[in-house]
């Protein structure tokens, strides 16, 4: 199964792409999911605290226990500054 | 509640048209504010800002607290557009405009909506200086994604 | 400070152009009241509201309070402006803008200064409905000529 | 000495004259200028209740101890409602 997984800002710039393709082999954890990921694109966790980082599944802010299934919009992002 | 709106654009924002677009026969006062860009932060000097946004995303935030406001507030009406892009120093990134029967409700529920609106709404702002530029972190950790 | 200002006028007023007056370069965010004319008080309807003011006594009365507002808020600039004559429903009777470097200052500045106004400034609104008009006296006993 | 009095909204309502002009020997105390209006115009204490009338002195409010001498412009009014 494959979801798109996008970045902004500065997400964006530490991965060099705004928007990603992941493939998983059956239905997994948002919080695994998440660590491929990481695993995919180490400078997130270079340029980034992990802790600050968020995540959003399908364009909701997820807790991590959401269950990730083909389709799906991931986004990984730092704690936002609009207004 | 009706007439109340969110919306994203990428061209300069009309505060007094989005201001009077909530206005109701039953009101009497509408809040709004006006955010801009800041020549000075923390001493240092900004030549422009460039605005980004995960636009479907922000949308639904704004909806929330939309719906949010209105559950607390004894408001008529929201109206909130955000601009993306780049800004020079001046230019309107927000205007959050909200009617009401009586002024305290508006002054009140207009406040809490930039705030949580900082907090939550999926929009990041980079700073360009004379020589060099910053995306801005948050300081939200609230909606951050929980591990361990 | 310096670009602060207050005006009474016949006209109809433009809130989007008063808020932008006061628009400085280490401004961040400008809070605007516009107050309008309601259909509805207390349940009785409004046809339209006429005002009159004491104009050299409310333009002192409205300096004083940017004075005060600049003594007691960390804001950059203030504009009020009142018109006076007949408004119909949703026109607006008064706006003030009030900019700061940052919103919270502007946010108490704004609320203190309508609440002031509405309290000493000499100007006076009669309320028309179909089958007669008010004048409508304000609550202040604060400001009231001592006597016993 | 002569002063001018203006009425506004209600109390120009209940004068029936939006400005009049008052006479007075010598300076006075504003409270005793305003007593004079009251008897001139008995409709002011008759309309409203004298306690909740505002009084200024030169586009000042008027605590009622001024002293009004020749020129001044006095003023006589409800309480404000604007906004």
């Amino acid at each position: 199964m494959k979801v798109k997984v996008l970045f902004f800002g500065a997400t964006a710039d530490s991965v060099g792409e705004r928007e990603v393709e992941f493939s998983f082999d059956e239905s997994i954890r948002a919080e695994t999911a998440l660590e491929k990921i990481f695993a995919e694109h180490p400078n997130l966790v270079k340029n980034h605290d992990k802790k600050s980082l968020h995540f959003s599944v399908n364009q909701e802010y997820a807790s991590g226990d959401e269950i990730i299934t083909d389709g799906d919009e991931l986004a990984v992002f730092t704690a936002v500054s609009g207004g | 509640m009706k007439q109340s709106f969110c919306e994203i654009t990428n061209k300069p924002l009309d505060i007094g048209e989005i201001a009077r677009r909530i206005v109701l026969p039953e009101c009497g006062a509408t809040v709004t504010l006006d955010g801009y860009v800041r020549q000075f932060t923390k001493g240092r000097e900004t030549n422009y800002l460039v605005y980004e946004g995960y636009e479907p995303m922000a949308l639904k935030e704004m909806e929330k607290l939309i719906l949010k406001a209105h559950e607390e507030f004894e408001i008529a009406n929201v109206g909130i557009v955000h601009r993306l892009g780049k800004m020079e120093i001046g230019e309107t990134s927000v205007v959050i405009s909200v009617s009401s029967p009586h002024r305290r409700a508006a002054f009140a529920a207009c406040e809490w909506l930039i705030k949580e609106l900082k907090r939550t709404v999926p929009i990041w702002k980079k700073e360009v200086y004379a020589d060099g530029e910053t995306w801005i972190e948050g300081d939200s950790q609230e909606k951050k994604f929980a591990r361990e």
